[in-house]
C-alpha cells in the first residue's frame, strides 16, 4: 500500500540517508530506529509529505505522495514532536477543532470517552496551558485514538513524557489499530514491543 | 528509464553548465567591452547636443539601458526561480540567485542616473515620478529576494521561498507601476520624460540601443561568472566537483 | 471531500482563531493601540493647522493602518508554527489555500476590522468632514482585507527566520503600495469633489485579485516553511 | 565632432558634474561588481586547495 523506493534525504549539505526501500501493507508496523540526528523525524516527515525527498519516491496506493495528494492525507493521522495543542483552548476544544479540521465526525460523547481514556476527564475544561507535558501528550494521543478511520498512523516518539500506565495504553491502542488492518510508522527511544501482524524495521545510521 | 533521465537532468545540469559558463563568459565580456566603446563613442561624439536639455541628456545613454535591464532582469530572475520551484531544477534556482545582485545594481544605476539627470532638468534630485518610484520599489523587491534567500540556511528551502516572493513581485510590478502612474497624474507631478524629446534623433536611438546591448553582454558575462561561484558553493560536496581540474 | 465537510473545516478554523483571539485580547489591542498612537502623533509632529491636517489626514490614517496591519502579521502563523497546529492544518485533506483563506479571514476580523471601526474617530482628529469619513471607512473596509491577504504571503515566507520582523516589512511593504495609493487617494479624490468611485472600484479589484492569488501563494509558502 | 577641446568635453556644457557623475558611478559599479565576483571565485578556489 505504501511503497518507498530509493528514498534519499538531505538536510542542508548533510546526507542523512539514501537508497531506502520498503513496502508497508495492511497490519504492518514500521519501526524506525537510529541515533539522534540520524534522520528518524525527517523520514516520518517525508512520509507525511512535509519534506520533499532529495531523490526517490513515496507512493500510496500507487499514487505519488505530494502536496496534491489529498486522498493520502485523508487516510493519515500524524503525531509530531509538537503536540499541536493551543494553550488558549481546553483539551475538549482542541480535540473538537482537530477532528473538524480533518473532517472526522465525532460526537461529544466520543470526545469525552477519548479524554477519559487519556485520564483527563476532570481537566477537560481547563486550558491546555495548565497541563503537564505528559498530559498534553495524552490529549494529542486521544486525537489519534479518535482517528481509527485513518488507515496510516505516523507517530513521532509517541511515548515521550508518558508514565508507565499511559505507555501501556498507547501500546495497546497502536496494537489494536494494526490488528484491525491499519498501519503505523513510529520512532521511539524506549523499548516498547508492540504486537503486530507484521513488523518492519528501518535502522538509520548517519 | 524516464526516472533516470530526470535524475540525470537534475543532478548533472550544474556539472555540465559549469564549464560551459566558463567558456562563454569571456566572449560575452569581450562583446560587452567592444559594444561599450562603440556606445560611448556614439553617445559622446556622434550624438548631437539636445537643443532643449543641452549636454545633460547624454545621461540617458546609460539611464535608459540600466532601467530596461533592471526590469528585464527581474522578469528573467522570476522566470528562472519559478522554473526551479515548479520542476525542482537546481540550476534554474542558482541562475535566479546569480541574477539578483546584477539586477539590483542595474536598479541602483537607474536610480542614481535618474537623480543626476533630474537635478538639472527638474531642479530636484528626486521627484515622485512613476518611473523613478517604480524603480525604487523594484530595488526593494530585489533586496527582499536576496535578504530572504540569505536568511534561510537550507539552500533548497531558500530557493523555493525566494521563488515565491519573486513571482509575487513580478505580478505586482506592473500593478505598482500603473498605480504610481495614476497617482502621479492625479497629483500633477513632474511629467517631463526622458524619452519625450520632440524628435528623438536617430543617432540618439542608435546610441541607446548599442549601450543597451553592451549592458546586456556585461550582465550575461557577470551572471555567468557568478553562477559558477554559486555552483561551487552549493555543490562542494558533490563528487564531480572534487575531481582534479573540475573547477577550471 | 464533500462540500459540507469542506465548509465545516473552514468554519472550524475561523471559530478556533476567533476564540483564541477572544482569550488573548491583549494581542488584539496592541495593534489597535499602535494604530491610534501613530495617528495621534502626527499632529504633534507637523503642527495643528486644520488645513494641513485635512490634507494629511487620509494619508496618515492609511499609512498607520498599513503599519498596524503589518505589525499584526507576525502573529498570523507564528504561534501555529511553533505549537505544531500548522502541520496538522497542512495535513488536513482540505485544500490548504482554503484553510489559509479561513485563517486570514479570522485574522482580518480581529486586526483589520477594529482598525476600520476606529478610523473614523481618528479622522475626526484630522478635521475630516462626514463625506470624507464615510469614504475613509469604505476604503479601509475594502483595503485592509487585501493587506491581510498579501501580508499572509510574507508572514508565511518569514516563518521561523532570524530577524523575521524586519524582513517581513521589506517583503510586504512594497506590495502594499497600490492599496495605499488607492485607499488614501479615494478620500483625497472625494475631498477634491472628484468622486471616489474609481478609487474604490480599483480597491475592490485589488481585493478580488488577492483573494484569488494570495491564499494560493501563502499555502505554497507555508509548505516551504514547514519543510 | 561635438567638442572643440578637452576642457569643453569635460565641462559638458555646464553639466559636467551630472554627466560624469552618472557615467563614472556606473563604471565604478560595474568594475566593483566584476571584482567582487572574481574575489568570490578566488576565495572559493583557495578554500578548495586548502581542503585537498
Amino acid at each position: 500500500m505504501l511503497e518507498v523506493s530509493k528514498l534519499e534525504c538531505a538536510r542542508g549539505e548533510r546526507l542523512l540517508f539514501r537508497d531506502l526501500n520498503f513496502v508497508l501493507e495492511a497490519g504492518t508496523l514500521l519501526e524506525v530506529r537510529g541515533a539522534n540526528g540520524s534522520g528518524k523525524t525527517s523520514l516520518l516527515r517525508m512520509l507525511c509529505g512535509f519534506l520533499q525527498p532529495a531523490a526517490g519516491e513515496i507512493s500510496w496506493r500507487g499514487k505519488t505522495v505530494n502536496a496534491g495528494n489529498e486522498e493520502y492525507r485523508s487516510e493519515l493521522a500524524y503525531l509530531g514532536h509538537h503536540n499541536a495543542l493551543k494553550d488558549e483552548l481546553t483539551p475538549l476544544e482542541n480535540l473538537r477543532y482537530a477532528l473538524r479540521l480533518s473532517g472526522i465526525g465525532a460526537t461529544d460523547t466520543r470526545l469525552q470517552e477519548a479524554l477519559e481514556w487519556a485520564g483527563l476527564r476532570e481537566r477537560r475544561h481547563q486550558s491546555c496551558a495548565t497541563l503537564s507535558q505528559g498530559q498534553r501528550r495524552r490529549v494529542s494521543l486521544a486525537r489519534i485514538k479518535l482517528s481509527p478511520s485513518r488507515r496510516f498512523w505516523i507517530l513521532d516518539e509517541p511515548f515521550t513524557a508518558l508514565d508507565v500506565a499511559a505507555v501501556e495504553r498507547t501500546r495497546d491502542l497502536v496494537a489494536a489499530h494494526l490488528a484491525g488492518g491499519g498501519m503505523a510508522a513510529l520512532t521511539t527511544h524506549q523499548e516498547v514491543p508492540i504486537p503486530a501482524p507484521a513488523t518492519q524495521r528501518v535502522e538509520l545510521s548517519a | 528509464m524516464i526516472m533516470t533521465d530526470i535524475r540525470w537532468f537534475k543532478y548533472s545540469s550544474p556539472q555540465t553548465f559549469y564549464p560551459l559558463a566558463g567558456t562563454l563568459a569571456p566572449w560575452f565580456s569581450a562583446a560587452a567591452a567592444l559594444l561599450a566603446i562603440a556606445g560611448l563613442y556614439i553617445s559622446f561624439f556622434m550624438a548631437p547636443t539636445d537643443f532643449q536639455q543641452g549636454e545633460a541628456y547624454r545621461i540617458i545613454f546609460i539611464h535608459v539601458p540600466a532601467a530596461w535591464m533592471s526590469m528585464f532582469l527581474y522578469l528573467v530572475m522570476a522566470v528562472w526561480a519559478a522554473i526551479g520551484l515548479a520542476w525542482n531544477t537546481r540550476l534554474s534556482s542558482m541562475m535566479a540567485c546569480a541574477i539578483a545582485p546584477t539586477g539590483a545594481i542595474m536598479t541602483f544605476i537607474a536610480l542614481w542616473t535618474g537623480a543626476l539627470w533630474g537635478k538639472p532638468m527638474w531642479g530636484a534630485w528626486w521627484v515622485w515620478d512613476a518611473r523613478l518610484t517604480s524603480e525604487l520599489i523594484l530595488l526593494f523587491l530585489y533586496l527582499g529576494f536576496m535578504f530572504l534567500h540569505a536568511a534561510i540556511d537550507d539552500p533548497r528551502r531558500a530557493d523555493r521561498a525566494a521563488a515565491v516572493i519573486a513571482i509575487v513581485g513580478a505580478i505586482n510590478v506592473p500593478i505598482i507601476y500603473f498605480s504610481v502612474k495614476w497617482w502621479n497624474t492625479l497629483h500633477q507631478g513632474a511629467s517631463v520624460s526622458l524619452m519625450r524629446s520632440p524628435s528623438m534623433a536617430a543617432t540618439m536611438l542608435l546610441g541607446m540601443l548599442v549601450m543597451a546591448l553592451a549592458f546586456w553582454m556585461y550582465s550575461i558575462a557577470v551572471i555567468l561568472m557568478r553562477v559558477r561561484c554559486v555552483i561551487i558553493e552549493r555543490e562542494r560536496h558533490a563528487d564531480w566537483i572534487k575531481a582534479p581540474g573540475a573547477l577550471e | 471531500m464533500s462540500a459540507p465537510g469542506l465548509l465545516d473545516s473552514v468554519v472550524a478554523v475561523v471559530a478556533r482563531d476567533l476564540r483564541i483571539a477572544l482569550r488573548r485580547r491583549a494581542d488584539v489591542m496592541t495593534s489597535l493601540i499602535f494604530f491610534v498612537i501613530v495617528v495621534s502623533l502626527f499632529p504633534l509632529g507637523v503642527g495643528a493647522d486644520p488645513v494641513l491636517l485635512r490634507t494629511l489626514g487620509p494619508g496618515v490614517v492609511w499609512v498607520a493602518a498599513l503599519l498596524a496591519c503589518m505589525l499584526a502579521l507576525a502573529r498570523l502563523f507564528a504561534n501555529d508554527y511553533a505549537d505544531g497546529t500548522l502541520e496538522q492544518m497542512v495535513l488536513a485533506p482540505q485544500p490548504l489555500a482554503l484553510l489559509v483563506l479561513a485563517k486570514t479571514a479570522a485574522h482580518w476580523l480581529t486586526t483589520g476590522l477594529p482598525l476600520v471601526i476606529v478610523a473614523p474617530l481618528l479622522g475626526v482628529q484630522f478635521d475630516l468632514d462626514a463625506d470624507a469619513l464615510l469614504i475613509l471607512l469604505a476604503s479601509l473596509l475594502l483595503g485592509t482585507p487585501t493587506l491581510s491577504l498579501i501580508g499572509g504571503i510574507g508572514a508565511a515566507l518569514t516563518l521561523g527566520l532570524r530577524g523575521g520582523g524586519a524582513l517581513l516589512a521589506l517583503l510586504v511593504l512594497p506590495l502594499y503600495i497600490p492599496v495605499l495609493i488607492f485607499g488614501a487617494g479615494a478620500v483625497e479624490a472625494s475631498a477634491a469633489a472628484l468622486g471616489a468611485g474609481a478609487h474604490l472600484s480599483l480597491l475592490a479589484a485589488l481585493l478580488l485579485g488577492s483573494l484569488v492569488f494570495a491564499p494560493w501563494a501563502t499555502a505554497l509558502a507555508l509548505r516551504i516553511a514547514i519543510e | 565632432m561635438n567638442w572643440g577641446s578637452l576642457s569643453a568635453f569635460i565641462e559638458m556644457g555646464g553639466y559636467g558634474g551630472y554627466v560624469w557623475g552618472s557615467f563614472g558611478v556606473t563604471a565604478v559599479c560595474f568594475v566593483l561588481e566584476a571584482a567582487a565576483v572574481a574575489a568570490r571565485r578566488r576565495s572559493l578556489l583557495r578554500e578548495r586547495r586548502e581542503l585537498d
